[in-house]
C-alpha cells in the first residue's frame, strides 16, 4: 500500500484517508466508499486486479484506480446500473460502520469534538476504543502532529482497530492502540522498548470515557489530564452519570456540565392537494435515493389527466416531516474541566 | 475576553490580569482596592455537587449532616436555614452587599457573627465556609476565546448576530463538513466571523470565504476579530465579493478568469450559514468552485429554505446522502436527590443540511 | 350570582365556566376572558354597575351583559383602542393562571385527562390543589355526575381554590376541596356532618399526586383507588420518579410508565430573500397579536419601492421556527394501574 | 377487542373469556387444552421493578442478592446465567418453546431439572418463578377498546390509517378544543372515527362529522365501530356531506337551507383531522357553523400547512390566541441502576395549531 506524502508547513505529512488531493483521482490503496443508497454504504480498498461486486454487476478497481475521480458516478460491466465513489468523510465512515455494530452516532461524535475543543496537534486518551468510529473522528481533529492513545477491553477488538487505523492511514504515526483494563489499571503507558512514558501524569489535552463504571475511571483520568485539560464521559444510564459526576467534583474538576444530544431527521415532499372547485386526487410525490416514486393516497382513481397536468404546472406544496422512526436516546455526555 | 466583569460593585483594576494563565479562577478580596485573589481550592467552585460527600482529608465526619439541603420540592422547600445561630439578619447581610462588600469580607463578617463557628470542626468550618462562598463570592475566570466559549456567549446574549447558530449545531455543521486540517473550504458566513474563527481554529489550510453582503469587512468581522487570530493564521483566508464571479464579468476580466480558474473544484468543504438570498442562488453561484465528493453543510433557521436546496439538489442529481435534521440538545442538572433536565432549554436549534457532492 | 340551570338526560345540570349556551350571549356572573393580546389574558366576573379599566380606557360592564357575545371584539368608551372578550376554554383558564404561579401547563395537563381516560361520571382525587388549574381541567371532564377531591397542604391555597371552583360553578356541587398533610393522613374522607365516607377504600376512579415526596403517598392512593383504577404522579427529579416507581410495584400497580412531554411553539413569518437579478434588501415581515410589523435585517435602506412592489406581488416564503425561549422541563408523568 | 392472541403457539377457546372483567390477565396453563387461567399475583407483572427490592411477606433475606442482575452496560453486561444448575441447556428450551409448550409447562419443567430450586428459601422459589415467568410465560389482558387503547395499537401498527396522531398529540388535541360534556363539535376526521368516537367517550352533546371524501361510511368508521358504542351514544352524531354546504346548493334546497340555518353558528369546538383539500379552503368551508369564542384546534403532520391556515386566520383577524405547537414526547425506563430514556421514540408528533374564534 503506497502512500503519498505531502509537505506541509516544513512538515513531510503523511496522507490519510480524509486527506486532500488537488486532482481527486483515486489511487491504489485508497479507501473509498460505494455509495448505492443512504441505507447501502460499503468501504473498499484499492487494490489492482480486484472486482467489486454488487446487484448490478461487476466494478473492476483497474477502472478506477488512476483513472476516476471521488465523487463520480460509475456504471457497472454489464451497464445495469451504476454507484457513486466517493471519498469518506467522518460521518459516512460512521455510518458505514452502524451498520455493523453499536457505536456513538454523528451528534454525539460532534458535541465530542467541538466541547473537548480537540485541535491538531492534542494528545488524547479514549477508553474504550469499540468499533473504532469516535477514534477516527478524533484523529480527524487532531492530525498530523497529535496523537490518540486509545484503550479497549476486549483483545479482538483493538486488533481489528489497529487493523482499520493502518488501512486508514493513522497508524503507527497518529494513534496507540492498548489492549487493557482501565478501571483497574488506569492509563500511564510505557513504551516497552524504550521504558520511557507515552502516557505520563499531567500530559494529556483531552480525555474520552465510555466504561460501564466511569466513577471508577475519573481518578485515572485526572491522574494523566494536564490542568485544563477536558474530560468527557459518555453514559446511558442516569445512574452512571450521578455516580460519574460526584467522582469529578470529588477529585476536583470543575464545569461539570451534561447534556443530551438528539437528532431528528426530517423527510420531504410534494403535498397536492385537492381542489373544491376541481376535484383531483390528492397525491404525494415522495423521494427516495434520489428516485421520484409516487403514491397515491385515496382509493379512487378519477382525472388521471388533471393529475398529471396538476404535475406539469405546479408540484404541489414542499412539505417536510420528521420521520417516525427516531432515536430516542443514546445517552449522557459530561463534561468536566481539571483544576 | 473579560465576561462578568458587570457584575462587581468594587472598581477592579484588570492589569492584574496580565500574566495570569488562561483558565484561573479570581475573587475579589477586598471592595476598597479591588485586589483580585487567585482560587485555589476547587471545591469551593463545586460544592453544590458534594453536598453529602465526604471528600478531602476530614477526620470528623459527625458534624456533616446538619447541613444538607433537604430534596428539593416545586414548594420552595429547598430553602433551609442552616445558620440559625447567626446574629446577622438576612436584610443586615443585604444592605452590607449593597454597600458593595466583597464577598470575602461579607463572609469575615459572617464568621464574626456565627454563634457555633468556633465550636465546628475544621471540617465542619472547611464546609461552611465553602458554602458561603459559593454563595456570596463572585468569582470570575479567565477564559481564551475559542469558538466553543465565544458560540455560548452569542448564542445566550444576542442570537441574531450568528444566524442563530448553537454550539451544538455548530459542533453537527463543522463535524458534517468534515472539517480538518487538510480542508480547503468555501465559506458563506453571516456569523460575523464565529464561523470563519472556528476553521482557523481547526487550522483548516485555506478559506475562501465568499460575501454577498456590501457591508464593511470590519462590520462582518466583528466577532472574527475577537479570537485574536495572528497574521499568519488569517492570511489564509481569501475574500470574494459574489459579483466576481458573475459568469459575465469573470469572462471580461482575464486575470479574474485565471484565478477563477484555478480555484475551480478547488475546495473540499462548503458550509453556508447565509440566508439574505435564496440558499438554491446561492448555491448554484459557487457550485463550480466545489470538487466532486466535497462534504457539504447548509444552515438555517428555516426548515423550508433546506428543503427547498434538498429539493433542488436531489431533483438534478447534485449531491447524494442528503438529510435535513435538527438538534435537540438539553443539559442536565445533577445534583445528589436533585437530578432533572434544565427547566429552561434554547428551543431553536435551527436546521441543518448535509450532503456529498456528486457529478 | 345567579346561574341557569338546563335539564339534561333528565338531570338538572348547573352550568359552569364551560357550558354552552346557544345565543351565546354574556350574562351577569359569567366570567369571562379579557383578550388584549397572547401575553395580556385576564379574567373577570360579569357585575353590573362596575367597569373594567386597561390603557384603551373604560370598558362598562352594563355594556356587556345581557347585550354582547362571546368571541366580539369591543371597544373602549373612548374607542381609543379595542379587546376580545372571550369565554374561557380550559386552556386559557390555565395561561391567565401561569402569569401569576407555578403551575401544571397544558402540554402536561392534557396527557394527564387523557392517559387517565376522565369521563363524564368518574370520582377523582388530586394532592396538591395548588392554584386550582389542573383541577378545573379534571372537571372539565368529569361534570356534570363526576366529583373531585382535591386535598392542600397550605391553608390559604386551599381557601382560595374553594373560592375560584365557586366562581366558575363547580362548587359545591363537583369539588371538595380538603386542607390536609395526605402524605402523613392519606386520602380517607368523611363528612363531618353525617359522619359518612365521602372518600372511602376501593371507590376512586382516579388520582393524581403531585407532592414532595411522592412514594409515601402511593400507598394511600393504592388504598383508596378501585381495582382498575389509575394513579398519575407529577414529580420534576428523577430520584422522585425512581423511589415512587418502585413504592407503585411493591404496593401492586402494573402498567406503571414514566413519560415527558414537552411542547416547542413556532413562531411564522414572511421571509423576503434577495434576488441575484434584482438586489432587493430582505425584509421579514413577523406577526404579534394580529398587528403586522417589519422588521428590517440590513442595514443599509435599499430599494424601497421594489420591497413593496414584491410584497404586494408576493410575500415571501412562509417560513416557521421554533421559539428560541422554551420550557425545557416541567416534570416527568408517571402512570400506572391498580391491580 | 383480543390483542397479542397472534402470540399464541396453542388454540385458545377464547370463549373462556366472556363474563370476564376487562383489565384482567391471562395465560395459558397447558398447550393441549388452551385453557386460560387468571393471573394473580401482580409481582409477577412487574418483577423488573422490583430485582433489589424486599416485597411481600418474605422471612428470608439472604438469598435475594444471588439473583440480582448487574447494571446494565452497553456491551451485553446485563446478560447473567442465573442458572447454573439448570440441566436443560438453553437449546432444550428452545426446543421445547417450539413444540408449542406453553409457558406455565416449560417454567414446571424448570423447576424439576433445576438442582438447587428445592434447596432454596420460600421467597427465593417465589422470586425465581416470578422471573420465569416474566421470561417465558405469555401472559394477556383483556382491554376496554378506549380512544387511549386504539390510538396506542394504531399508532404502532399502521399509523397511516390515524393520520399519524400520536396518543400525545390526540390528547392535546382534544384539551385545546376544550372538549367536554357540554361540547357541539363541528368535526373534520379522517382518522377512520377515532376521533369520533374519543369524542363520544368524552360523552360531547353532538358532533357534526362534515364529510370530504366519497367513500362508503363504513370504511371511514372501520376503527370507530371497534369502540362497540350503543345506538343511544351513535345518534349524537349527524354526516353532512361538505358539498351540501355549498352556497349555491344550500339556497336552492329550502330544506337543506332550514337546517343550516339552524347549525349556523352552533358549534363551540372545531377539530380538523384531515388534508386531503387546502386547509384554509377546508376552514372557510364550515367557518359560518362555528359559535364565536369557539375553540378551534387542527392537526397535521406538515408544519407547512398549519403555518398558512394561521396566516389567514391572522391575516384575516378571524382568530386570536392562535398558537402552533409541536409535541415531544418520551418514555422512560425507570429500573434500579438502569434508568434512561427509552433508546427509541415515535420522532414524528404533527403538528397542532390552536385558536379561539373571533368575530
Amino acid at each position: 500500500m503506497v502512500k503519498l506524502l505531502e509537505i506541509r508547513d516544513g512538515v513531510k505529512t503523511k496522507n490519510n484517508v480524509f486527506s486532500y488531493t488537488s486532482d481527486n483521482i483515486i489511487r491504489e490503496g485508497d479507501t473509498l466508499v460505494v455509495f448505492e443508497s443512504g441505507d447501502n454504504i460499503k468501504q473498499i480498498v484499492m487494490k489492482r486486479n480486484q472486482t467489486f461486486q454488487n446487484k448490478f454487476g461487476a466494478f473492476p478497481h483497474n477502472d478506477i484506480i488512476d483513472k476516476l475521480q471521488f465523487g463520480t458516478k460509475m456504471y457497472s460491466k454489464t451497464m445495469m446500473g451504476w454507484v457513486y465513489i466517493l471519498r469518506p468523510n467522518s460521518h459516512i465512515y460512521t455510518s458505514s460502520l452502524a451498520q455493523r455494530t453499536q457505536i456513538l452516532y454523528t451528534p454525539d461524535i460532534s458535541q465530542v469534538l467541538f466541547r473537548l475543543e480537540l485541535r491538531p496537534g492534542f494528545r488524547v486518551v479514549e477508553s474504550g476504543t469499540g468499533s473504532g468510529s469516535l477514534s477516527v473522528s478524533i484523529m480527524k481533529a487532531i492530525v498530523p502532529t497529535g496523537h490518540l492513545f486509545t484503550y479497549e477491553f476486549n483483545q479482538v477488538r483493538s486488533q481489528r482497530a489497529i487493523e482499520d487505523f493502518q488501512r486508514l492511514g493513522f497508524y503507527p504515526q497518529n494513534v496507540h492502540v492498548t489492549h487493557r483494563d482501565v478501571l483497574n489499571n488506569g492509563f500511564l503507558l510505557k513504551d516497552e522498548s524504550t521504558g520511557e512514558f507515552l502516557v505520563n501524569e499531567n500530559t494529556i489535552d483531552a480525555i474520552f470515557l465510555d466504561l460501564p463504571s466511569p466513577e471508577k475511571a475519573v481518578p485515572h483520568a485526572y491522574k494523566v489530564l494536564k490542568r485544563g485539560g477536558k474530560l468527557c464521559n459518555f453514559s446511558p444510564c442516569i445512574e452512571q452519570v450521578q455516580k460519574a459526576v460526584q467522582e469529578m467534583a470529588r477529585q476536583g474538576f470543575y464545569e461539570i456540565k451534561t447534556y443530551e444530544t438528539l437528532s431528528k431527521d426530517f423527510s420531504s415532499s410534494h403535498h397536492n392537494y385537492q381542489s373544491f372547485k376541481q376535484q383531483v386526487k390528492p397525491t404525494i410525490v415522495t423521494e427516495e435515493n434520489g428516485n421520484k416514486q409516487q403514491d397515491n393516497l385515496g382509493d379512487t382513481n378519477t382525472g388521471n389527466l388533471n393529475k398529471r397536468q396538476l404535475k406539469q404546472k405546479d408540484k404541489g406544496m414542499l412539505v417536510t416531516a420528521p420521520k417516525i422512526e427516531s432515536r430516542g436516546h443514546t445517552g449522557f455526555l459530561t463534561f468536566a474541566i481539571k483544576f | 475576553m473579560l465576561r462578568k466583569i458587570k457584575h462587581f460593585k468594587a472598581m477592579v483594576d484588570l492589569g492584574q490580569l496580565i500574566g495570569k494563565e488562561y483558565g484561573q479562577f479570581f475573587e475579589v478580596r477586598d471592595s476598597k482596592s479591588g485586589e483580585l485573589i487567585e482560587v485555589t481550592d476547587v471545591h469551593q467552585l463545586t460544592n453544590q455537587f458534594l453536598e453529602d460527600v465526604d471528600f478531602g482529608d476530614a477526620e470528623e465526619n459527625e458534624e456533616v449532616k446538619e447541613i444538607i439541603d433537604p430534596v428539593a420540592g416545586r414548594d420552595n422547600r429547598d430553602y433551609v436555614d442552616d445558620n440559625k445561630s447567626q446574629k446577622l439578619s438576612h436584610e443586615e447581610i443585604e444592605a452590607l452587599k449593597k454597600q458593595g462588600m466583597s464577598g470575602n469580607e461579607l463572609i469575615q463578617q459572617l464568621v464574626q457573627n456565627s454563634e457555633t463557628f468556633s465550636k465546628r470542626t475544621k471540617f465542619s468550618q472547611e464546609k461552611y465556609l465553602r458554602k458561603k462562598k459559593q454563595k456570596y463570592q463572585i468569582t470570575f475566570q479567565l477564559k481564551k476565546p475559542t469558538a466553543l466559549e465565544l458560540c455560548n456567549v452569542y448564542s445566550q446574549t444576542q442570537p441574531a448576530k450568528i444566524m442563530g447558530l448553537r454550539a451544538d449545531s455548530l459542533a453537527l455543521l463543522l463535524n458534517m463538513a468534515n472539517i480538518n486540517q487538510e480542508s480547503r473550504v468555501i465559506l458563506l458566513d453571516k456569523t460575523k466571523g464565529l464561523l470563519t474563527g472556528a476553521l482557523i481554529e481547526k487550522d483548516v489550510r485555506e478559506i475562501l470565504h465568499v460575501e454577498f453582503t456590501g457591508h464593511q469587512l470590519k462590520l462582518q468581522n466583528e466577532i472574527f476579530l475577537e479570537y485574536n487570530y495572528k497574521p499568519d493564521k488569517v492570511k489564509r483566508i481569501q475574500y470574494l465579493h459574489h459579483t466576481n464571479l458573475d459568469q459575465s464579468i469573470v469572462q471580461s476580466d482575464s486575470l479574474l478568469n485565471a484565478i477563477i480558474q484555478t480555484k475551480t473544484k478547488h475546495y473540499n468543504s462548503m458550509i453556508m450559514v447565509h440566508e439574505d438570498f435564496n440558499q438554491v442562488e446561492m448555491y448554484n453561484h459557487i457550485e463550480h468552485l466545489i470538487q466532486p465528493s466535497a462534504s457539504i453543510a447548509v444552515f438555517s433557521l428555516y426548515i423550508q429554505s433546506l428543503a427547498e436546496l434538498k429539493d433542488h439538489l436531489l431533483t438534478n442529481k447534485k449531491a447524494v446522502n442528503i438529510k435535513i435534521e435538527e438538534l435537540w440538545t438539553r443539559e442536565y442538572q445533577v445534583l445528589p436527590m436533585r437530578t432533572h433536565p434544565n427547566m429552561n432549554m434554547h428551543g431553536a436549534s435551527g436546521f441543518i443540511l448535509s450532503a456529498v457532492k456528486v457529478e
